[in-house]
């Protein structure tokens, strides 16, 4: 199976990728292959960006029009090129540091304007590609390289964000749930306006081993033991989900107005206007 | 996932970085590091075909495959 | 006196670290030393290397032009920095992972397995380096063994002391069995 | 139709018209803000698309964007933006995506005063991303040349696949003249991208020429190639191999280099028989313009030299002229930042005098009139 | 204590916490971020504060809110992000607030290569934000020099209550040697601010003299003025009025002029006798030094001259140099951008020959030797 | 009252402000003047920062420690500048483009962080000083200079999106409540940790003009009109609060920990190990 | 906000950018404007204190002064 | 023959547009023009001004260098570019704001109520500037009526049509009855 995948979605050559052993961001690459192969993906009517870091050196290996950009405006960049192309089905992958500490306010903007597309993130809570700096999704007094004494900084909670910023998409998984991220991932896709996907992964090198994960495995773990899917969560009192994950979809709005539509419909009536 | 027992686990060894989560999570506990810290099957015909290490592996290096197919 | 010591390897191996270390020993020792390395993400899979400079006098560039002394302990690195030894320099190799090459009669070739001795009698690969630290200073004293294991306890953390000194010693008595193998050779340094 | 009466930054956007401008994305700043207003009222009329977005930052990245989806864009700032703008100029550079930026100076630095005329982001043009790159820019100094220079400013962005600075100061931006678009002369007609190889499979965009700029199709079309900015490959796959490193930043370099005479363009008079030249560009060269005008009635023998074509300067013209004169008179709004580059091309050929323009107001001809008069009399 | 083994990086956070670092706002980035990771462990011990801000743009206006506020404040960081800051640069600029950059070069433009070495934002750090605006910086070329030349930053940045770019490569930021903190000779001592005056009421902190930067006492404390990014008087209140706009400008100006003297440094060996002089700044100039100890074991007569200040580039000096040569070779990690200071400096004095170094590597000694070798050859 | 007011906070000598007749932006500052009065603020302990625009401006005329900075960064400048000045009170004055187009990530930034800083924004839902392009806020289908169509972006929900950020204090009021207002003020400056009053102004003359508002009194009607007190809202459902304004305070959170302190402990831990 | 009846609101001119909020909102209709388009008070007795005048005044213009302390 | 002519006054008077119908009218009348103005946040309360140069010639510099022609539609707009004038000028003020200066022997001087009379007589005093164009195009026929007229309703709302061309009509008579008072003059434009 996934041998077929990557065959037909990644470029062989430059496999074996670059990230570390035990790496969550190539789990959910796994995961986006096995989305892709779902909604039967057009390799040659799909644009996939990225930022800048280690998750967003997933667009070096997949077999697409890919758009490495600048650190944090990759979803910038996707609104220019979503704009006048309806054809195109535009993903774009980040990471948390990525995404929501220089890229925080592309992310708000882009869940309020509901353009169509799908942003992946994936969140290893640390900045995995410049050595394990705090992200601002590291949980408090956790260790990284600029919180040596443990973690002072409150962090977000990304999807509550997204929420509050208005987006009528947005779904969690994590590298554990391997199968859910296919899932969330291809509704994503299938999503019409902006859709969010919020994916905890591991980074062992430079979250796990200093905050004492033994290994890649143990990370996977602890995710699945603090993790509490959305139903089961909504019974949950806000103590009982005190540092846990709320994971599957959040939101799934559908009567929302797209912003391509309304760009389309205002050319279209210029355009009956003229012709 | 289809439980065809046609299938049997693989290990691409150049793709493999030897980081343990497969080996960690399969349920039938057939896997495992080999001298220079690769996966290897030690017992493919307990494989339950259960996918987990596939789905989980971060650098496609663990597949079902047809048997006999091995690469 | 100027020598030029390169240490390459794979990203996981600490070998910067290695050549942080042999650097504040020779600093200790009362050289001149530069050290330096080289970054970045190829770091990770591919051929990495730290170099350090120990020197006499003033050390204007700060690069190694040709090494005087070369660890090599994996294979791409061996490969790649192989053609970077000036003639008659040492080269040792962790023959874990390196395979011996053919003879070259400019160069002095060492080996030893040392990320698997390691590995077996420490249980922890991760002090290949400081092993490796232990068998240069037997097999290519430059800098004295004692001030060596000095600046190693200077760097690792508390809690391995006993840990790296026994990889030091592994190390040591690596180097003692090479030179009772192959013949120790006089250095002047 | 017959002659209209046009603002600077209106015929900006008729020029970009023109040219097939499809995509503007910007942020408001004064005195660039009627470029977008022009754009959000008329783009929707061609079919094209246009966003006010967050900020100068994701204005600059939706353009980007846009062009690599295939169409002609454009934003338009002013300096607070302009730096703003900075590391994804830098971008599109090293991925070779042709834009058009429209910088319309005012008073800085900071936000200085935001409705006053100045000439001091001339370096900045040029040297405000980091990193070796080239850049390009164009210097109206009227309502026509608004129009003209922003269809020049596409014509080059294409020919290139890289930036074009068009640079207006708050003074021909705001001024209206009169124009009649529909008759201007000598209009360049702006080059569709391509054609493209009909093999889609392993296109590799940036296999061209030394000199030559990246072909890059419309993404989602079929070619599937990796845009970064990151020293990269033909295909646009990181690499950090110190030649193909140093022979991606030469053809950076050299594909300007090589139509650099092309390109150039330069407004010269009086210069024939001239013991002083006056070199200006933008608005305050109108102030030269009339100073010159006035002291050849005084049969004083003053010459005008006005760069269009503002990066890469014309240091050899410049460099010809200076062998022919004794002064030469350089006139910015500014503490003097083009006057660096008269300086480089000159050397040591004349006397370089210059005047500084950094009140927020137009430099007056009087103000030159005097400088020439005390350059000669020394 | 004795010699330890210190980064470059380190190094500067040595010399910052030696001249009274208090505040480090910073975003990481490759090859600068040790930097902020020292100052997270160490500015608590000092009672000082670390911040890591949600990019570089918070991190500079963190880093001016802080110095308002009466702190010594400092952040650090590499070409993307360098860019970014542009516009907040120029506003502690034309606040005249005083603050530290450090600026580790790498390889550009855009991301380019993370980990190469590079020269090439030498004229960004002077040209990078719009607006008229001086710019001082200063480029150590070695570890204990990263420790001095951070403490002079800090020096000089009081002195004129301004913004100071410490400006290092790569090679110079990663390499270690063995340094004495504490046993460093003549450091400077970095002056508090004030004495302000006791009348609190009314104070004027621009009112200073024509070639003096502001007295910014900390906000919070009495004083009670405004501080803007806007063209303004005495008090700090935005004025649109031409002399005033005029005087404020010329004055930013001036008050580095006035020191550009005593601010100057370089590094100028073998230049007594020479044919050729080699030109490098930073790393470079290591691989300088060994090329011209090697030819002068030659008997070639090469000198050796490296800016220190890089900004203001020491033109005086080498224009009296250029008189006594007949070449200059200048060598940077760059297309050359130094190289173009040189050239406005030496007029047609001598000849100019650039080595350029484009590859993402350190410049080696032996290219230099070479290019020298042909420039005498010629 | 308000003459002792403006005696007292104001620089009288820089009276009558630059903002048009009818403008919200000078009831939003009286409203404040009557905060100063009511929690006893020390002029010389208080520092006040805004950004650019017609908003911004207002602390061109405050009797304060004063800082008009870039447009947009307000609030990072206010977090460097608080960090380790426990004895100053910082307020961030700030129109709505400035705190949400172009100063969105740090406005969530300042949210997540929870460091003692009081952020007011006055939201006139348009850009007052660059003549009437719209905003983030701008409600969708009104007229502005770049929205000539109508405009067909969503808007954001301010206090929404500062809650999605995690903020400890949320309120809004409108120009028309300016005694609410006031109280809001007050409270924002007494509490602990980050605070937000968004306040809905008028701008008559680039967005009421063009929204066919006839005088600015009109404007106020319309606020008055259209708002529901939080109290009532929660008694109502979303498609009643349809186009509604819900005033008062939303989120007034106790327990959580501002930075500042975090930051202050550390600093006397590591005092109190070298003394 | 205290009834005292020896209050009297009183214009600023210099100040009264002739908006006309407070004219508008005033419970007690006694505001208008003069030639100018400036606010004028045509019945101070009547005024029932509210406040909202001043409240609502963007300018600082008008104001509850003390009877006869007119600025 | 080179005009420069001045529209200067408030923020809220629409004396920009003017300058523009008057530029563009002259435009029509096959003249060149330039026209330009102070933009900014001063222009809101202080004195603010909106130029209009006309010519026959080629125009280089593009600010007005003194006016051949002022409307003063405010004191403080009328105090700070009263000195900005040719001799022998033509200035227009609105005495409903400005106070009529002592007599120039240099100057020109006429004044008419031009916002009152428009506040009187449609109601809305923001059509004052379009009155203004309608007076200037009697006591300054630089440009003509008819082509004002045409290039007034070019410029503003379909829906202001009538209201403008009544105070434009208004703006004439004002004109007129100058001429009547203060005599008329012989222009060569
Ligand atoms: C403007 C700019 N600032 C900083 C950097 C350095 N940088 C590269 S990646 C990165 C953060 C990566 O973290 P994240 O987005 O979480 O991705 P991860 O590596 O963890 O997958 C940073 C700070 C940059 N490239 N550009
Ligand atoms: C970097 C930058 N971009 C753009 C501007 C221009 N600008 C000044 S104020 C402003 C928006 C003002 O709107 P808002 O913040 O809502 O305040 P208001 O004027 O409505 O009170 C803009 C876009 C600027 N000064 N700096
Ligand atoms: S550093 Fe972390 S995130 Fe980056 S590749 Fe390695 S494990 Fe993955
Ligand atoms: S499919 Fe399941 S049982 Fe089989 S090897 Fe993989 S994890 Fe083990
Ligand atoms: S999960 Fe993949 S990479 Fe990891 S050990 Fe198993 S096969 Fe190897
Ligand atoms: S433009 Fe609008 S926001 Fe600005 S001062 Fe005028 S009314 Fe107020
Ligand atoms: S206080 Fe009330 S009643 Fe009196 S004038 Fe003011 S609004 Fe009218
Ligand atoms: S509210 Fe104030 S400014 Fe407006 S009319 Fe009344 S007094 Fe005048
Ligand atoms: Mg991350
Ligand atoms: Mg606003």
């Amino acid at each position: 199976m996934i041998g077929e995948l990557t065959n037909k979605y990644l470029r062989m050559d430059r496999l074996p990728h670059m990230w570390c052993p035990g790496c969550g961001h190539g789990i959910a690459l796994g995961a986006l292959l096995r989305a892709f192969d779902r909604v039967k993906i057009d390799k040659d009517k799909t644009v996939i960006l990225s930022g800048i870091g280690c998750a967003s050196r997933a667009v070096g290996y997949l077999d697409f029009s890919t758009v490495h950009t600048t650190h944090g405006r990759a979803l910038a960049f996707a609104t220019g090129l979503r704009l006048l192309r309806d054809d195109v089905k535009v993903i774009v992958i980040m990471g948390d540091g990525d995404a929501l500490a220089i890229g925080g306010n592309h992310f708000i903007h882009a869940c309020r304007r509901n353009i169509d597309i799908t942003a992946i993130v994936l969140n290893n809570q640390i900045y995995g590609m410049t050595g394990g700096q705090s992200s601002p999704t590291t949980p408090q007094s956790r260790l990284s390289t600029t919180t040596p004494y443990g973690n002072f900084a409150r962090a977000f909670d990304f999807c509550n964000l997204a929420i509050g910023a208005g987006a009528t998409y947005v779904a969690r998984a994590t590298a554990y749930h391997a199968s859910l991220m296919t899932e969330l991932y291809a509704n994503a896709i299938k999503h019409h306006g902006f859709s969010f996907v919020e994916t905890f992964t591991q980074c062992p090198v430079n979250y796990g081993r200093r905050n004492k994960f033994p290994d890649p495995a143990s990370m996977l773990q602890y995710m699945k033991d603090i993790s509490v899917p959305f139903k089961v969560a909504q019974n949950m009192g806000s103590d009982e989900l005190q540092g846990k994950i709320v994971i599957g979809e959040l939101i799934k709005e559908k009567e929302d107005v797209e912003l391509n539509e309304v760009v389309r419909e205002r050319i279209m009536k210029f355009r009956g206007g003229a012709q | 996932m289809s439980q065809s027992s046609h299938l049997e686990p693989v290990v691409n060894r150049a793709f493999c970085k030897g980081c343990g989560i497969c080996i960690e999570f399969c349920p039938a506990n057939i896997l495992e590091f080999d001298e220079q810290r690769k996966c290897r099957v030690t017992d493919p015909e307990k494989c339950i075909k259960c996918y987990q290490c596939e789905m989980r592996c971060p650098d496609f290096a663990i597949e079902l495959v047809e048997k006999g197919e091995k690469k | 006196m100027t020598k030029e010591l390169r240490f390459a390897g794979t990203g996981g191996q600490g070998l910067i670290l290695a050549a942080i270390i042999y650097a504040e020993a020779a600093l200790y020792d009362g050289h001149r030393v530069l050290q330096s390395q080289s970054y970045g993400p190829e770091s990770r899979g591919g051929a990495s290397k730290a170099d350090c400079i120990v020197s006499d006098t003033e050390i204007d560039y700060p690069k190694v032009y040709l090494a005087d002394f070369l660890l090599a302990m994996s294979q791409k690195a061996f490969d790649k920095y192989k053609a970077d030894v000036k003639k008659g320099s040492v080269v040792l190799f962790d023959s874990t992972y390196v395979e011996i090459p053919e003879k070259d009669e400019n160069i002095i070739y060492f080996s030893a397995p040392i990320s698997k001795t390691v590995r077996d009698k420490i249980g922890k690969e991760l002090a290949s380096n400081i092993a490796a630290l232990g068998t240069i200073s037997v097999i290519y004293p430059l800098v004295g063994e004692e001030i060596l294991l000095k600046a190693i306890l200077h760097r690792v953390p508390k809690a391995t002391t006993e840990l790296n000194k026994s990889a030091f010693n592994v190390g040591k008595k690596l180097g003692k069995e090479i030179l009772e193998s192959q013949g120790s050779i006089e250095f002047v340094f | 139709m017959s002659a209209k009466l046009v603002q600077g930054n209106e015929a900006v956007v008729y020029g970009a018209f023109n040219a097939g401008l499809k995509f503007f994305a910007g942020y408001p700043i004064t005195p660039s803000t009627e470029i977008a207003e022009m754009c959000s009222r008329d783009l929707p009329k061609v079919g094209g698309a246009f966003i006010q977005m967050e900020d100068e930052i994701s204005s600059i990245a939706a353009c980007i964007g846009a062009s690599l989806a295939g169409f002609r864009s454009m934003s338009a700032t002013s300096g607070p933006g302009f730096s703003l703008m900075q590391e994804n100029i830098g971008y599109a550079i090293m991925a070779e995506v042709p834009i058009v930026i429209v910088d319309v100076q005012r008073m800085g630095p900071s936000t200085g005063i935001a409705t006053a005329p100045s000439q001091s982001d001339y370096m900045q043009v040029r040297w405000g991303t980091h990193g070796d790159h080239p850049m390009v820019s164009f210097a109206p100094f009227s309502v026509e040349e608004c129009f003209t220079e922003a269809i020049r400013a596409f014509y080059w962005s294409e020919k290139i696949s890289s930036v074009v600075v068009l640079l207006l100061d708050e003074v021909v931006a705001h001024m209206r003249e009169g124009i009649d678009i529909d008759n201007v002369e000598n209009i360049l007609e702006v080059p569709d991208r391509g054609p493209f190889s009909e093999e889609k499979e392993g296109f590799r965009p940036y296999k061209v020429d030394r000199d030559k700029g990246a072909k890059l199709p419309p993404l989602g079309t079929g070619y599937r190639f990796n845009v970064t900015g990151l020293v990269h490959d033909e295909m646009g796959f990181p690499v950090e191999d110190p030649e193909k490193t140093g022979d991606l930043i030469r053809r950076l370099h050299n594909k300007i280099d090589a139509v650099e005479d092309e390109m150039a363009s330069y407004d010269e008079r009086y210069t024939e028989d001239a013991d002083v030249i006056v070199i200006s560009y933008g608005s305050v060269a109108r102030s030269s313009l009339r100073a010159v005008r006035e002291l050849r009635k005084n049969n004083v023998k003053v010459g005008f030299f006005r760069p269009i074509t503002v990066w890469p300067f014309p240091s050899k013209r410049v460099r010809e002229l200076s062998k022919k004169v004794k002064n030469i008179v350089v006139a910015e709004m500014s503490m003097g930042q083009m006057v660096h580059e008269v300086e480089r091309s000159v050397g040591d050929s004349c006397q370089i005098t210059l005047l500084q323009g950094i009140k927020g107001e137009l430099i007056t001809p009087d103000a030159i009139h005097n400088t020439v008069s005390e350059v000669i009399s020394k």
